[in-house]
């Protein structure tokens, strides 16, 4: 039930204090008076309750099980950095108050800044983009500018792999750049014979995620930073993909010279259903006068706010960023710390190759061999055998309580699952994963009809997405 | 050893012995060695984290409720305690994207009466499940005209928020979209005769705000009735406004975007908020974000389902209508159960007491002599002039506990000695008077 | 699965700061240095998080729906009691503080005790008993004292009615007092003949609920008063059934010397799976000098703690009472307030009559005519037809996402629902109850089977609740 | 109209004409009207009230944590913040007594493996699933003791928390049970020559401390060996200290009670705090409170369920083995949860550094001069003179921020100038240092 058929006109869900203040008449234009009530809930808080607490029963998290989505490293959320993302001092401030009077918010954001800059080895960094397809569209301005105040103005391209995220081409044309897609290799990386086809003077960046989408070290990176910079290109890091290097390589070091995070994979803020994450953007030294404004700067004792960067890209959003989701990923690196990053960049390894040693007998690895933080599995076999796809395959994972991997991405693979376990999982959990993936296989050569209509274990069974985008419905129908 | 990483090292052992090598090291093949060690001090317990933290977090200055009198784009409004009880639920929290619908009916149904609220606020037919924030999403309705009708000319009144002209511009730029802007009149609202004159057959969208940065209600019929049929009419609203503001769809407005973060949101130090976008049915297609519609599973049950998603990058990649992926959608649901406890009845009261509050706070300011800067219908804001010096004034006032109107020279030095002053239901007559003392 | 199948020998959940302090060898005799390690729990934290996070999806709760167990006032839980009863000022506190440290909690002590005065009608009152029938126990104490204290040492009897709740005749007897149990009579209510009978010197109390547990107010509860206090007995009232009579009339009012209540009923407070509860007990003034120590006292313009109470009954547990609980209700009083109160009164009342109306031809009254906060209705002749008993209809229920009513109780009634809905729950919540319950008899009707094997959509099926008795598990078995 | 009911007028009417009255006074048949309005102010709303009481909780002084050196049946220890974050989750809150198994297996099995915890800490057989403090769990065990044996008189230490021998007293008076208390030896421990004179035929129960209220370690082993076999031992301990002293079951206690609160709860100014009670299996059946007995489904699941409720009170009424029914059912699933995450290890770290500081501060005070008043082995409180008018040092301690080691005096007041000083994880050297400072 909606919560609009809920509603009870008359019904109050709301208390307000009196603020002793007379009513005024509206001093405005006959015509710019609201005459009609908006059709909102008019609901007791009982049901308010009631209804958001059995809609949060009906979702599957990370809090629940199992949430193996490849590239979107579905780690555990700390419940401490909700804690502290909550704090009054942190939620109740105004981004104009006095800059006196927000000097703890700042710093936090300064040490943040650094601290990110060393784990990416990068020199300065902007914490302003909201997501990381926002970083994305900030590296890729910051690319921009840094051709233009050149003056090479015809670097109007962008290279982007075919195993790219889908978001680094959109980034890229936001940006205004056309793009360049090259084929992978048939080891599943980048064929520097197609990039070296591909770079010229038209070239503004190569993006690049390392690993890339298929868990696969991209192990030719000096050469092709080399290839990108000699090229008068630059080189452009995806940071989804992170924690698989935590601990032992930096993109800086590799040579990228933009990289954006995503403070919701690699540094465990929650994904809450879709964002608000963070995508912070590191650069070298000579893209720093590129970055967003305003900068956050440290001096004579105090953090300050500063705007006057002329060379900058602009905002790339209003104020300084998702600063809660800021105080997430402090709290979690203060956590962390330099022994427990490394850690995690390990951990996150094993449990991908463990899996993937364990699945490889069921679901055949798309690349076979030695894999970084995921592994892409495809079921082409078994679709051609029994008309069971990935999608089914899929659906009856939830079934069995887990929730169903990265599905039909990169697009280079198909009918395939991109796995990415996380280091917060324990082998416990990839046993049962690899145990139920049997299952289902061996339930798919039997009765193939019984995958392919699952899920029957969720609060709906399968829905139609098809009529669902060819005769939208886009809001609740109000009777009358 | 780590509370969040659960491999003991016998396990380790067992799962490399799986693998088939011998050590860790072995899985990284080719992968430079390039650091032994970060530059950070080492991992923390939560107790000792938690005392550094709490101490930043006692480093900022938080006022109380009734003595704020500064919006500007971030607003204070009560906020019922079920909103956050409701939102903190961690099955919402740590979920992801709703990509398998079927265990993610929480989501869905949440976003999918969002959107309905959203449409029934603005009037419009369409809304998606969430932009970044108010800046983003007027810079991605720009781009979305400039799809729409093919034309580069924006113009845009220059009373918009200018974080949200700003940002504009960092994104039209690239894409060779102009931004042409519109100047204001002596009350504020946009200049009609330049608007007029402005247009022409390049302009693909006009731009206003309504209520406008000024706090100015801007007469969105007049606005409209300039407008050539082809020309999208762009408005940027606060949606507290619209429980007493005409519905911008009712004025035919063909995009409406704005900040939702007064809708049950905390100011958070000005993120995240969340972005609102609406628009009509007809350009759904060429709409930004995510959205989620109706539908029905197989044996007829009703259920919700991200729709539409040819448009969006993860299909469409270089051709999608924006690169949007991660949203803001957990403030979406924030937002859906602030106006579910508020209902329309509670909105309209925040709405009348806000400016109730702050029509009192401009009388009296006025009766002591502080003119007001704009004599057009304002809502819950308006600039005055505050006098000689009025920014160090406003460092003092926060030593008696008063986040004072915003000297708005510091976001646009053009207003030399203004005030930006804010008012919502929080306010009360007690707290202004008191106010009123240090002018 | 339990948290110790999920264990594994070396994980860890916890960190600890370092107190820089030295290891200590233990100067403690070797036999009582304990040897081996307890089989307790080894997971990290994400462990703990998912194993707790799936214990409560377990769980019917009344944030989830209608819970209409009678005599147990369900009532919505306000989340701003929560907030208020969180807060560090209050968790943090010290019992033995310096009283100048605690001023704030025992101020709200003090007024929440003069508000619970002003709602029963007493003079004065104890908030230290944890519970409803911690209350009564602490409520016969005091009659016991107060007997003993007028020499009257023949007094060993109590007399509880037949409908009363269990823990009447339970906590009369903890007092050390025999327990007479009159019939009622054939209207449900107290049979002023069988009282009459039962009253001599020998009685100290009477102990009575009013509503009863069958919903129905004892109309004679002057006539009631008049003969117990003739008879040199106290009135004793169970307040488990205040809900009922707020904004109309109150226990001192009645006659009734001592009353305990339920915070965790009438005051919103949350039951919390079985408790903390909170039965503060409230006396008329020849009854204050036996109330339980410490009495909080407001004197100089300071709250302090008496423990000198010659005549006290003693400690009834240990400091204050349950603090928190007490936050709660106090929140909820002063949100409610006068007006709030009696509306609740009367909504509660309301609902109970609209609800028994609407199953009274579904399942028949017990008791038939206007009920107050609850009443009881019976299925025995549904029973002798189909073999459906109320126990089937109960787990049933729960199919239909549903909370079951009481059941089998009040003993004088066979195969009954003693249902109470509250004020809390809308006319729509009623209906659907209704409509299901109908549905349900017509289910045992056409295919008593089908009933007699509920539940089916719940968390584990029917369960065998014999064997668990006959052949008791107390705890896990660990392997080895 | 009030937001926690939802009754409209226009429901109210339709309701009224369903049940066949046409007011609200017409279901109130036979019940007096004795007031019209209660002597209290109307209603506030949320806003309001939670401003005022946040003021009262500042009325009141928090301590820091390390800053905290008092004990004496309530700690402060460091609780993890997913304690907090999973208990609070409103399906555990707002659920009740589990009288429908099927639709309350999140608490039955929450506290069926409370209830193995428990047992496994005191090494006894069976467990109860939470009584309302440490005093009420001894008063009940005292009683069920005289249920098993019928004897009537208890020997109990004077060394037992002052609290729990007031509570016993008052449960044990109207059922004449008397309780005869031993006094304690020079090392703090029971006199063992007391105890052994004393105990006679009439003998129901032992009582003794491990710890005792001093802190000290009673010698359970000597103890034992003095009681005949039908003479119930009865052990009250503390938790935490359990991970370091051998389990009381080990050394043939019958009945092992405590207050569970420092195990994940708060101080909460004394409550809610819990009450353990565990005993042998041969005893279950004269146990008082709830139990949770794993057993099946139909389909022969696993499941958890209410067992042997034919003690108590709903089902046996006056012959109940006690009246109890609320417990303390949530601060058992904080038990479970603290203890899952701290584990055997953490657990241990926590006894064993509690046993440390205060090791240390007791040291350091007697290099001071500060002489123990008991010399038993203790765990982590002890009692030593602390001069002339320690009283007023302590008040004055609170204006420096420390919340200094408890004046015995206040509760036993022979003890004059006596101070039991109580350190745990939370007390760190430095912390300890600064205390010392003025002494």
């Amino acid at each position: 039930m909606t919560i609009f058929e809920i509603s009870k006109s008359g019904r109050i869900g709301f208390q307000l204090p009196d603020n002793n203040i007379d009513d005024f008449e509206l001093e405005i234009p006959e015509h710019l008076i609201r005459k009609d009530k908006p059709r909102l809930p008019e609901v007791s808080e009982v049901d308010v309750v009631r209804h958001y607490t059995n809609l949060a029963l009906k979702n599957y998290s990370v809090d629940v099980g199992f949430y193996p989505l490849g590239s979107c490293t579905m780690k555990y959320n700390p419940k401490i950095n909700e804690k502290m993302a909550t704090l009054d001092g942190f939620t109740m401030i105004h981004p104009y108050q006095p800059i006196e009077t927000v000097q703890g918010a700042l710093k936090l954001m300064y040490e943040l800044k650094n601290m990110l800059c060393e784990i990416t080895g990068m020199d300065d960094l902007s914490l302003q983009p909201a997501a990381g397809a926002h970083g994305e569209l900030t590296g890729i301005l910051i690319a921009r500018a840094y051709h233009l105040s050149r003056g090479d103005i015809k670097r109007t391209k962008a290279i982007v792999p075919d195993s790219a995220h889908g978001t680094n081409p959109a980034s890229a044309r936001m940006a205004g750049f056309d793009v360049i897609e090259i084929k992978s290799g048939p080891d599943g990386r980048i064929d520097l014979n197609e990039l070296e086809k591909a770079l010229n003077e038209e070239v503004a960046v190569l993006m690049l995620t390392n690993p890339n989408t298929l868990g696969l070290f991209e192990k030719d990176i000096y050469k092709i930073s080399k290839m990108v910079h000699d090229a008068g290109a630059l080189l452009y890091y995806d940071g989804a993909n992170l924690n698989a290097l935590l601990g032992r390589t930096r993109p800086g070091d590799m040579g990228f010279d933009i990289v954006h995070l995503n403070l919701h994979k690699t540094f465990s803020t929650p994904h809450g259903m879709g964002g608000p994450g963070s995508g912070p953007v590191g650069v070298k030294k000579h893209l720093v006068k590129f970055l967003p404004i305003p900068e956050i700067i440290f001096e004579n004792g105090n953090y300050k706010l500063n705007y006057d960067k002329p060379e900058s890209i602009g905002m790339i959003r209003s104020f300084y960023g998702n600063f809660s989701i800021m105080v997430r990923a402090y709290t979690y690196i203060k956590t962390m710390g330099n022994d427990g990053l490394k850690h995690i960049g390990n951990m996150a390894v094993l449990n991908a190759n463990y899996l993937r040693k364990k699945i490889e007998k069921i679901m055949p690895i798309a690349y076979p061999g030695v894999c970084m933080h995921e592994f892409v599995s495809t079921c082409e076999k078994l679709t051609k055998e029994t008309g069971v796809k990935a999608l089914d395959i899929a659906k009856r994972l939830l079934d069995y309580g887990v929730h169903a991997p990265t599905m039909y991405f990169p697009l280079i693979v198909h009918e395939d699952f991109m796995i990415e376990p996380t280091e917060t999982e324990s082998k416990d959990t990839l046993d049962n994963f690899a145990k139920i993936l049997e299952k289902i296989f061996n339930e798919a050569r039997e009765n193939p009809e019984l995958v392919k209509n699952a899920p029957y274990n969720t609060p709906v069974k399968r829905l139609d997405d098809v009529t669902a985008s060819r005769k939208p419905i886009f809001k609740f129908k109000f009777e009358g | 050893m780590h509370k969040y990483i659960p491999h003991t090292e016998k396990e380790i052992e067992e799962m490399l012995k799986e693998i088939g090598v011998s050590t860790i090291e072995d899985l990284y093949v080719n992968v430079p060695k390039t650091i032994e060690n970060y530059k950070l001090e080492n991992g923390k317990d939560e107790f000792t984290v938690k005392k550094e933290i709490v101490k930043l977090s006692k480093q900022n200055k938080v006022f109380e409720l009734e003595n704020i009198f500064i919006g500007a784009g971030i607003y204070y409004h009560y906020i019922p305690t079920i909103v956050e009880t409701l939102s903190n639920k961690q099955n919402f929290v740590t979920a992801y994207t709703p990509y398998q619908a079927e265990v993610s009916q929480g989501t869905l149904q949440a976003l999918f009466e969002y959107q309905t609220m959203m449409c029934e606020l603005t009037g419009m037919e369409v809304a998606n499940s969430s932009m970044y924030d108010g800046a983003t999403a007027l810079a991605e309705a720009i781009l979305m005209a400039v799809r729409i009708n093919g034309k580069r000319k924006i113009l845009i009144s220059s009373a918009i928020n200018p974080e949200y002209l700003s940002v504009s511009e960092t994104y039209c730029k690239p894409q060779n979209v102009h931004l042409e802007k519109i100047k204001w009149s002596e009350t504020g609202t946009i200049d009609l005769e330049e608007l007029k004159n402005k247009i022409d057959d390049e302009t693909s969208a006009v731009v206003v705000g309504y209520p406008n940065f000024f706090g100015i209600i801007e007469d969105l019929k007049m606005i409209k009735e300039l407008l050539p049929e082809k020309i999208l009419f762009i408005v940027v609203s606060e949606p507290i406004s619209l429980s007493i503001l005409e519905a911008p769809g009712k004025f035919g407005a063909d995009i409406v975007v704005g900040e939702g973060q007064a809708l049950g949101v905390t100011p958070n130090f000005g993120g995240p908020g969340i972005g609102f976008f609406t628009t009509r049915e007809k350009y759904v297609r060429k709409m930004p974000g995510r959205i989620i519609g109706e539908t029905k599973d197989v044996e007829g049950k009703k259920g919700y389902i991200m729709i539409l998603q040819t448009r969006e990058q993860h299909i469409r990649r270089g051709k999608a209508t924006s690169n949007i992926c991660s949203n803001h959608a957990l403030m979406a649901l924030v937002n859906a159960i602030y106006i579910s406890t508020m209902g329309p009845e509670g909105l309209k009261k925040v709405a009348k007491m806000s400016y109730n509050a702050s029509h009192y706070l401009a009388r009296k300011l006025e009766e002591k002599g502080y003119k007001k800067v704009f004599d057009g219908p304002f809502f819950n804001e308006f600039l005055f002039d505050a006098g000689e010096d009025y920014i160090s004034k406003w460092h003092k006032l926060t030593e008696e506990g008063i986040l004072g109107p915003l000297p708005l020279e510091i976001v646009l030095p053009q207003f030399k000695n203004n005030a930006l002053a804010c008012c919502t239901e929080v306010n009360t007559k007690e707290s202004i008077e008191n106010l009123l003392k240090y002018f």
